[in-house]
């Protein structure tokens, strides 16, 4: 495997130099909302969206700044301001990866947050959501820009507090606020992997810069336990904040939150940032072949899988996509332990996901929209011709991801399965299967909302939703068309990247009739038609049905959170109050017993002075014959 | 050994006679067995060239300071005698091993410590002589102590002052006085005994005045009370009722004058 | 001799004779002189931080007046750049803290009319306030043993006083155990700093004189044991901190926020001051077990704090945690971590001040500390509840807010600390890192069950911020923000001072990082 | 000799010592007392012997001196006290305590 | 034949305490031959100018700065620099007590009437009071001021008892709770006459030993003699049950909370001074000048006599319920912290200048606190005379801070809190236990070492009952019918004026009086 480029040109001209500026948009906008509170509440989702294309615009001119330059010049280090004197430096570090990132998240941010001026307009506190979907963007953008550990993680903190935020938009509903919490905590599981792992970068190496990490490698090849160790505590960082097993569990409950929260956070960018960690550290830390290379396969094997499950049994369908998400994120992470070819089509499955995943969750917030809210899909059906527009992006959306030919997916997905089998077969078969799966859960969810007989309430009156939605609905589906062939199609991605991420020995090239593709393909046409079977085809009842053992399993997460909870919460509690209480009784009663002893002492000596001079006669007397026998005692030694 | 014999002597006296004040029950008793010792040992002082010491002992102390206890003694009551339970817990006990205890620590120093043979007086004495040197040292070396001595005497006798003298506020009342007093009051003439006017001449019968009314402190308080008490009541309910307005009176200890 | 140190206690002690001798019925003006007196002392903080060089020597402002010769006790004060950013702390906090205070002392009333604190003395409140301020500068200050022993144990009674007169029921209890943790914990330093005084023979208590003069390991670690009980109740360390959620949940919130906030940096500052450098032999020889124990803190703190039913009790017990964090920083000898140590000292006061005093406004609305009374804060009062969050996040050490940097300068500090005992500190850092889970549990949990969820009926009747208590904590949110993103210049006036410290306790601990990574 | 006598002091203090603990009589605690400061005055007087100077002497004089005002005054605080509370057992005056 | 040599008395230099005494014989004539109306009119300027002349004498001596180098009136009392400091400091606090001595209502209208009992009602209508208590208190000053100044045993016997007849009977004086106040005179007394029994044994045996009572003499037979003797040692035993008795070191204190419960309270407060400044004083004469070369032997006993009286001190004073009495068992445990400057000694007799400024230093700041304190308590009233239960003090704070503020005060610098005098009196005797143990080497060093520590644990011991008096002040709620605070006279508010401010003072700057210990303490002890 070849490094990637190490040459940093510094700047601090050009959009480039001005790139701060894409932080600090959404940023301002985020302060201003915030602090001029209800004063903002006219004009204040304008400003949100304003913020956010601007930093989309600044994006793009970076971009194409940046693509303007030679191949070997597209590692541009931007220098802030020191951080902590003599150990970090803030900074950040424009390349081809970072930039993706970029766009992505602005472009596909603000179609969310324009979607989200009708989504959200109903409710009274829409100016708030707007200030944290823009700390969010601003905290994003930070993560994917920082050229260095510690920015990353403030960027990385500062997602997960948007996240926290946003999940618990709706903080008087219990179950939002305890949503949010479990996914900050569960994250902050993660966090305590990426610290303890930068605490060994800096000792190994002696800087937290990525550029400067490069350098200090090379110039100083580390031990091999040292970096497995840097890897493996890196990985448990992407597992928190990408719902990697086992730290998937916060992921479906964060559904909590709005839907355009979810289609942006929780799908589209947020989630995608373990992904973008390995990728970013893979050049460093996860060297092809390498143990925690492995790891982050088999992590992304196991999540695609478990997501796809899980996603085959909810009735919610905000949850089904969460699963999916899951799923999607596994794939992901499967490419990215397989070296160049993989990061490749991990950030081309990662980009794509982005749209079709936003597609899918603002057509699903299209139809909770006009359904009262409702999310079970038991109480939906036939809505095709309800909401024809919703219908029609969710149907490419759905295509895309279940990799129907030419279609995004198609292309990236197959691209990580095909690399997966080259280099792990077992796992890459997996990848196969979990594929069909998905081909499954999707089309279920497809019949049970748009296809067979309507099965919703009297009360509910389906209706299309306005145009400040259903545009960026139609936006992100074109993007889920085209994209994949893009950007896989003559390898265009994967020259785009290789400054950022290094060359693989070969260059990838997509071929469409392979042996794994053509089988994914079956699989997923056999998953559909299954689908079809049980719900196109059969009656949906309103009222889920019992269900084998292998059907509870799913439904519940496969009992993540019931171990979860005997794992940890119910020690924890017990912990908490064994603590508690040798705190007050052990610790502090021992201070006090000490206080009670000497009191009591004092009491009982206190009853030495009955009273009786004759008492106290007898003590100057034993008082004298103590004194002189110490002293002929101690004048006869 | 005429010293030898005299100090064995008086040794098991003195002992003795200590220990007699120490254990008998009657204060008069323990006056006199300290007594004793003190003449036992201004014997012994005389024996041991201090023939002063010996009188001042039987002057000032058996004469003088043992007549004030003795004094004190008939104050407070000369047959009272202490009772010889212990009342508190332990005392004895630990009385004995502390005082067994110091002085066998005494004893074994004493014992221990070796004497020189007594250098006797005589070198101290020289030319001057007994009494001569003895003032001579009273009187140049100890004399500040000697002045200062008299604070206490004062102090002392300031003391007794304050605690036992009792200044007159008010002139003494005589004869002509009181009788004012008496035949300004309300009953210039004695109040009339029990029994008196009465049908029965018990102590517990109030006395009828000329009027024929109940003279109500003509019964004693305290048997007007146990007459209550004891349900012991005359039938006259006139009588009755003041036999027991005076039990009243008493219990609710108001005295009206 | 430079007058600035002298003037800047004297401002605030004549600042409360003003105040207690204003005629009776004078307690708004009472409130107003103090603040002044208090803003003019941060004023002249300001003015001082400014003329203080980092490149200049290592005490600067220095003066000193003969005081009391016989004991060669002398006034000496003079300021490093910890005691610097320490002071600028208390100066800072005071007059948030009057503001804050500004109605306690008259009686309090909870919503639903009934009465939390009784009508109580102002002017001695305020009064007590001022002299602790006086007092506060004085033991950062003192470079003088003696004088800051003398500051170390004065400050106790104010605060005493403050606690006793002004807490909540247990006040008395919880006061009386403070005075006494304290008291002992200053006594056995007594007999350390008399026989430091001894021992050196020097005639002299000036610490900068003392530095390297106990040579023998024993007598060392004697007069360490002294100092470092002392300052381990002060700290409070684990097993010596039950006075503090006692005395931190009875006292008045202000009072609180002075406490731990400033008082209980007494005893950090001491360590990181007097114990390492007057010590530097028996400092590492008990660096293990002292981490050991701060570790213990560390987390410790952050269980029994999860379990708290009692929000300023919950608040102590975070603030236990994060005391363990400077203590570990201390003692592992690196520049990071006691740099990060240092930074937190001050970090520390800002966030717990913040939390303590939002929680202040929440108990004087509601009447009651325990978390189980609230609910849903968030919708009556957005603004009080927005403010307590951030000051949570704060507490969590949330990347981005100032408590984060000194955290985690703690934490890699000591992890890469190339000191003795390395092996140890390593391990310590990892299972200090836990405390990042347990302290998002214990914000997040008490954040859930009071601003979230179903508005609780007495809650309703909740009024949001008024102007009075916004301008209590928008400073300091600003300046937790406003440090969170740029610690340098804390740092840089903090460095110069840990690296003599270093250099003192003769430890050759190579920075950690190229300097000017990435440039 | 003067071992013997100093041994009969020793043992005439140590009673009365004794005799301070065991009897109630204030008045006869006192005469213990008494009987402490004689037997003091025996050992000045022997040791005046022994050593061969008058100051022994001297001092047994001053102690019977201030014995006698001490007298005075002990007997004045016991009677006072006898008439207040018809007692003058030791015991009896026992409210201060504790 | 008549060669007798008439005695040098040297006038000039006893003055002081010889026109005490003169002033006390004169209040006796003028009790014997005044009416009793315009006594006191005599009495209280007689006392106070006496006091006040025989301070203004002492301040001339040490103007003069000749302070003699041997001892004087025949060799009966040495008038050295620490003599004359301590008689500074007794006259000082003496005035200050005849101060509290000369308000109403603390001495009983006669003494000879049965508590009760018409006669004492009729001599309380008729307004009379002893005023015999002046002319006593000159006495027993008198004796405070010979006690530790004399120079040979039997002078120090004399001056004991001196210092001691008249407090025996001014403690029985109390015009409220009689019996408490006779009671605790009789305890007194008997324990008293008691325990300088045993001084008086202790004397004979010294005598025994050295031939002489004369501390100059006794200090030769000992660099001469052999060490050994066992009647040396018992002899000092018993010295020393005298004088730890007198001071209320454990296991002698038993006396103390009873004795100053009961006496009224200006007595107490002299007693509580005055006494205890004399008696260490005189403890101090003894063991450093006439024992000075048998340190070596007494030093283990008299520390753990003084960690006892430390720890029982502070100990027992917690469950403490009247304020006298928890006052009585702080003085037990100052008499502690202040044995523990006795023991510091060092090997060259110059050195031991340090430990007795110390111990100068701190008997001076503790007792005109304790003497604040005590006037204190007099103006605490209830119906029944002084409030003495702590119950009742509760919420006096509320009821009168400033009063309530200032006892605070004196509490903290009884607790040893900084910037309080009590704090540096304290500081000093531990530094200079300290010094002395590091001097001395390890094995002592670590014994002093451990003291000290012990009196650290003791202090801290003691703070929570100080403190538990101003947590009932201050943070409790007054009781509906608390007592009333009197209204002072000139005398009580000058006497707390003075004590607060020589507590504040030497609490901030505490030089210039060092400087005075220092200065009387540099030319130690005459020997």
């Amino acid at each position: 495997m070849e490094s990637p480029v190490e040459i940093v040109q510094h700047t601090t001209g050009g959009m480039i130099g001005a790139s701060w500026l894409m932080i600090a948009f959404p940023l301002l906008g985020a302060a201003i909302l915030l602090v001029l509170g209800r004063m903002t509440n006219r004009w204040g989702h304008l400003l949100g969206v304003a913020m956010s294309l601007a930093s989309f615009v600044v994006a793009v001119l970076a971009f194409l700044e940046l693509i303007g330059l030679p191949a070997e010049q597209r590692r541009q280090a931007v220098h802030l301001y020191e951080f902590i004197p003599g150990m970090v430096d803030m900074g950040l570090l424009v390349d081809p990866l970072s930039i993706s990132f970029c766009l992505l998240i602005t472009g596909v941010g603000s179609l969310i947050h324009i979607y989200s001026i009708g989504y959200m307009s109903h409710d009274p506190d829409r100016r708030r959501f707007f200030s944290y979907l823009n700390l969010f963007v601003s905290a994003m953008l930070l993560l994917v820009l920082a050229d260095n550990y510690v920015g990353l993680f403030i960027g990385w903190e500062g997602v997960g507090l948007a996240s926290y935020l946003l999940i618990g938009f709706w903080y008087f509903k219990p179950s939002a606020a305890v949503a949010a919490k479990k996914a900050f905590v569960v994250n902050r599981v993660g966090d305590l992997g990426l610290l303890v792992g930068m605490f060994v970068i800096i000792t190994t190496f002696h800087t937290l810069t990525f550029s400067d990490l490069g350098k200090a490698i090379a110039a100083n090849p580390p031990s091999g336990g040292a970096v497995t160790a840097i890897g493996l505590l890196l990985l448990l960082g992407a597992c928190g904040k990408s719902a990697q097993l086992p730290l998937q569990s916060w992921l479906l409950d964060a559904m909590e939150g709005p839907t355009p929260v979810s289609a942006l956070i929780h799908a589209a960018t947020m989630v995608t940032a373990g992904v973008y960690l390995v990728v970013r550290s893979g050049a460093f830390f996860f060297p092809e072949g390498s143990p925690q290379a492995l790891a982050v396969a088999i992590v992304g094997a196991a999540t695609l899988l478990a997501g796809a499950i899980i996603g085959t049994a909810k009735d919610d369908i905000k949850k089904g996509l969460a699963g999916s998400t899951m799923s999607q994120i596994g794939y992901m992470m499967l490419g990215a332990a397989f070296g160049p070819v993989g990061y490749t089509f991990a950030i081309g499955h990662l980009i794509t996901h982005g749209f079709f995943k936003a597609d899918l969750f603002l057509g699903a917030g299209s139809v909770m929209h006009g359904m009262n809210d409702e999310v079970d899909m038991r109480k939906y059906g036939g809505l095709r011709k309800a909401m024809p527009i919703t219908f029609a992006t969710f149907f490419i959306g759905y295509l895309a991801i279940i990799g129907f030919p030419m279609l995004s997916g198609y292309f990236t997905k197959d691209g990580i399965i095909e690399t997966a089998i080259e280099h792990n077969q077992v796992l890459g078969w997996l990848a196969v299967l979990g594929a069909g799966v998905t081909g499954f859960y999707m089309s279920r969810m497809v019949f049970m909302t748009f296809f067979g007989q309507k099965r919703w309430a009297d009360d509910a009156h389906p209706h299309e939703s306005p145009l400040v939605m259903t545009v960026p609905l139609m936006v992100l589906s074109l993007g889920a068309l085209v994209l994949g062939a893009y950007l896989v199609l003559s390898n265009r991605l994967y020259e785009f990247l290789t400054p950022a991420v290094g060359a693989a020995e070969e260059a990838p090239h997509f071929a469409f009739t392979s042996v794994p593709g053509l089988a994914t393909l079956a699989l997923v046409a056999i998953g559909a038609a299954f689908a079809w079977y049980k719900y196109g085809r059969a009656e949906v009842p309103s009222v889920q049905p019992r269900g084998s053992f292998l059907t509870t399993f799913a439904r519940r997460d496969l009992y993540g959170d019931a171990l979860n909870e005997s794992l940890f919460m119910r020690p924890g509690q017990w912990l908490t109050r064994i603590a508690v209480y040798f705190d007050n009784r052990g610790v502090d009663g021992l201070v006090n017993g000490l206080a009670a002893g000497i009191g009591g002492s004092s009491g009982r000596l206190r009853r030495l002075q009955t009273g009786f001079a004759r008492t106290y006669a007898l003590s100057i007397l034993f008082g004298a014959a103590l004194l002189a026998g110490a002293l002929l005692l101690v004048g006869n030694i | 050994m005429g010293e030898t014999i005299t100090f064995w002597v008086l040794a098991v006296v003195s002992v003795g006679a200590a220990l007699g004040m120490v254990f008998n029950r009657r204060a008069v008793y323990s006056a006199l067995m300290l007594g004793t010792v003190m003449l036992c040992l201004a014997v012994l002082y005389a024996v041991q060239d201090a023939p002063f010491l010996a009188a001042v002992q039987i002057i000032v102390y058996t004469g003088a300071v043992m007549m004030l206890f003795l004094f004190v003694l008939m104050l407070v009551g000369v047959d009272s005698s202490d009772s010889l339970v212990e009342t508190l817990r332990g005392q004895r006990f630990w009385a004995a091993i502390a005082g067994l205890g110091f002085a066998v620590l005494i004893i074994l120093a004493v014992g221990n410590a070796v004497f020189a043979k007594e250098a006797g007086l005589a070198g101290a004495l020289g030319q001057a002589g007994y009494i001569r040197s003895l003032a001579l040292l009273l009187f140049t070396k100890y004399v500040f102590a000697f002045e200062v001595t008299s604070a206490l005497l004062i102090t002392a006798a300031l003391g007794a002052m304050v605690l036992a003298h009792r200044e007159r506020l008010a002139p003494k009342q005589t004869q002509k006085d009181l009788a004012r007093a008496r035949f300004q009051g309300e009953h210039p003439s004695p109040l009339p005994g029990p029994g008196t006017y009465a049908r029965s001449n018990a102590i517990d019968m109030p006395a009828l005045l000329p009027d024929g009314t109940v003279a109500e402190k003509s019964v004693n308080r305290y048997i007007a009370r146990y007459d209550v008490e004891q349900g012991h009541l005359p039938e006259d309910p006139k009588l009755a009722d003041a036999i027991k307005h005076r039990a009243a009176i008493e219990s609710s200890d108001e005295e009206p004058a | 001799m430079s007058p600035w140190l002298p003037i800047l206690m004297a401002v605030p002690v004549l600042g409360a004779i003003v105040v207690a001798l204003l005629p009776k019925g004078s307690d708004k003006l009472a409130k107003q002189v103090t603040l002044v007196v208090s803003l003019v002392v941060l004023a002249l903080t300001i003015v001082m931080a400014t003329q203080f060089r980092t490149g200049g020597p290592r005490f600067q402002f220095q003066a000193a007046y003969d005081w009391i010769p016989s004991f060669g006790v002398k006034f000496g004060v003079g300021v490093d750049g910890i005691a610097l950013v320490l002071i600028a702390l208390s100066a800072v906090l005071v007059p948030i803290v009057v503001l804050a205070s500004w109605h306690d002392a008259d009686g309090t009333q909870s919503a639903d009319g009934t009465l939390i604190t009784p009508k109580r003395s102002v002017k001695t409140y305020f009064s007590l306030l001022l002299v602790l301020e006086a007092m506060m500068i004085g033991v950062f200050a003192a470079t003088d043993v003696f004088l800051f022993y003398v500051f170390f144990e004065a400050m106790l009674i104010p605060m005493y006083f403050m606690i006793g007169s002004y807490g909540g029921a247990q006040r008395s209890y919880a006061a009386v155990k403070f005075l006494l943790y304290s008291l002992f914990g200053g006594l056995l330093m007594l007999v350390a700093v008399i026989a430091l005084y001894v021992v050196a023979g020097k005639g002299t208590f000036m610490y900068p004189e003392l530095i390297g003069v106990i040579k023998d390991p024993a007598t060392q670690k004697w007069l360490f044991g002294g100092f470092f009980i002392a300052f381990a109740i002060k700290a409070p360390l684990w097993p010596v901190h039950t006075w503090l959620p006692d005395a931190a949940a009875q006292a008045p919130a202000g009072a609180a926020v002075l406490l731990v906030g400033v008082l209980d940096k007494v005893g950090t500052f001491g360590m990181l001051r007097f114990c390492l450098e007057l010590f530097p032999d028996a400092a590492k020889a008990f660096t293990t077990p002292i981490v050991v124990l701060a570790v213990i803190s560390i987390i410790y703190g952050a269980i029994v704090a999860i379990g708290q039913t009692d929000m300023k009790r919950l608040i102590a017990y975070t603030s236990i945690s994060h005391f363990g964090f400077i203590v570990m920083g201390v003692f592992a000898m690196s520049q990071v971590a006691q740099s990060g140590a240092a930074l937190y000292m001050v970090n520390h006061g800002f966030s717990t001040g913040a939390l303590f005093l939002a929680a202040g406004f929440l108990i004087a609305r509601r009447g009651s500390p325990y978390i189980a009374d609230y609910g849903g804060v968030q919708k009556v009062a957005p603004l009080l509840a927005g403010f307590f969050l951030i000051a949570g996040l704060a507490g969590l050490s949330l990347p981005g807010l100032s408590s984060f940097v000194s955290e985690f300068m703690v934490m890699i500090g000591t992890y890469s600390s190339t000191a003795f005992g390395a092996g140890a500190l390593t391990v310590a850092a990892v299972i200090s890192a836990v405390a990042v889970i347990l302290a998002a549990v214990y914000i997040l949990w008490m954040v859930q069950r009071t601003l979230h969820g179903p508005t609780a009926e007495p809650v309703k009747a909740f009024k949001d911020l008024n102007a009075r208590e916004i301008v209590v904590l928008a400073p300091l949110v600003a300046l937790i923000i406003g440090f969170g993103f740029f610690p340098k210049p804390l740092l840089d006036v903090i460095n110069p001072a840990v690296t003599q410290t270093l250099v003192n306790v003769q430890v050759d601990n190579p920075a950690i990082a190229e300097k000017g990574a990435g440039q | 000799m003067t071992t013997h006598y100093l041994i009969l002091s020793g043992l005439l203090f140590a009673i009365g010592a004794m005799g301070v603990l065991i009897r109630r009589n204030a008045i006869v605690v006192f005469m213990c007392v008494e009987l402490m400061l004689n037997a003091c005055n025996l050992a000045f007087v022997t040791f005046a012997r022994q050593n061969g100077n008058l100051e022994g002497q001297i001092i047994a004089f001053f102690v019977m001196v201030v014995a006698a005002a001490e007298v005075v005054v002990g007997l004045a605080i016991i009677v006072t006290i006898f008439r207040t509370r018809r007692s003058a057992s030791v015991d009896d005056a026992n409210l201060l305590k504790y | 034949m008549n060669n007798a040599v008439a005695p040098t008395i040297e006038y000039g230099t006893l003055a002081p305490m010889l026109l005490v005494f003169g002033a006390a014989v004169i209040g006796v004539l003028v009790e014997a031959f005044a009416p009793h109306y315009v006594r006191k009119a005599i009495h209280v300027p007689l006392t106070l100018l006496s006091l006040a002349g025989a301070f203004a004498l002492v301040i001339v001596q040490i103007v003069q700065g000749a302070v003699p180098t041997a001892p004087v009136a025949m060799g009966a009392v040495a008038v050295d620099g620490p003599a004359l400091f301590i008689w500074g400091v007794i006259l000082v606090l003496s005035f200050v007590c005849v101060l509290l001595i000369n308000d109403e209502g603390h001495f009983v209208a006669s003494a000879a009437a049965v508590p009760g009992s018409a006669d004492e009602e009729e001599a309380e209508a008729a307004g009379v009071t002893h005023t015999e208590v002046y002319p006593l208190a000159l006495f027993a000053v008198g004796g405070m001021l010979l006690f530790p100044a004399s120079h040979d045993l039997l002078t120090m016997f004399v001056g004991l008892e001196v210092m001691s007849l008249p407090l025996y009977l001014l403690c029985g004086l109390a015009r409220r709770r009689r019996l408490l106040s006779q009671e605790a005179s009789m305890k007194y007394f008997l324990l008293g006459a008691f325990s300088s029994a045993f001084f008086l044994y202790g004397t004979a045996m010294i005598y025994g030993y050295a031939g002489t009572v004369s501390f100059t003499g006794i200090n030769e037979s000992l660099a001469t003699g052999s060490l050994l003797d066992p009647l040396l040692l018992i002899g000092f035993a018993l010295l020393g049950v005298g004088l730890l008795f007198k001071i209320g070191a454990a296991p002698f204190q038993a006396w103390k909370p009873d004795v100053y419960q009961g006496a009224p309270t200006p007595v107490t407060a002299l007693m509580a001074s005055g006494t205890l400044v004399a008696a260490v004083g005189a403890l101090l004469r003894v063991f450093w000048v006439a024992l000075g070369n048998l340190d070596w032997n007494w030093r283990p006993v008299i520390w753990a006599v003084a960690a006892l009286t430390m720890l029982v001190g502070a100990i027992v004073a917690i469950t403490q319920t009247d304020i006298k009495r928890m006052l009585a068992y702080s003085s037990i445990a100052h008499a502690g912290f202040l044995l523990i400057g006795v023991l510091a000694t060092f090997d060259k007799a110059q050195e031991n200048a340090k430990s007795l400024s110390a111990i100068l230093f701190y008997l001076l700041v503790y007792s005109i606190t304790t003497v604040g304190a005590f006037a204190v308590v007099t103006m605490v009233r209830d119906p029944g005379g002084e409030a003495g239960h702590l119950s009742r003090w509760a919420g006096l704070g509320k009821r009168s801070p400033l009063l309530a503020g200032v006892f605070a005060f004196f509490l903290l610098a009884f607790a040893g809190i900084p910037l309080t005098s009590g704090f540096f009196g304290k500081y000093a005797v531990f530094a200079a236990a300290l010094s002395s143990g590091a001097e001395r080497g390890d094995s002592l060093g670590g014994w002093m070492t451990g003291l000290v520590v012990l009196g650290v644990v003791a202090s801290a011991v003691a703070a929570f009952f100080y403190v538990r008096v101003i947590v009932l002040m201050f943070f409790s709620e007054p009781a509906a019918d608390g007592p009333s605070i009197a209204v002072p006279s000139m005398g009580t508010v000058a006497v707390i004026a003075v004590s607060l401010l020589v507590t504040v003072g030497v609490g901030l700057f505490p030089q210039p009086m060092l400087d005075l210990a220092n200065q009387a303490a540099s030319s130690l002890f005459v020997r």
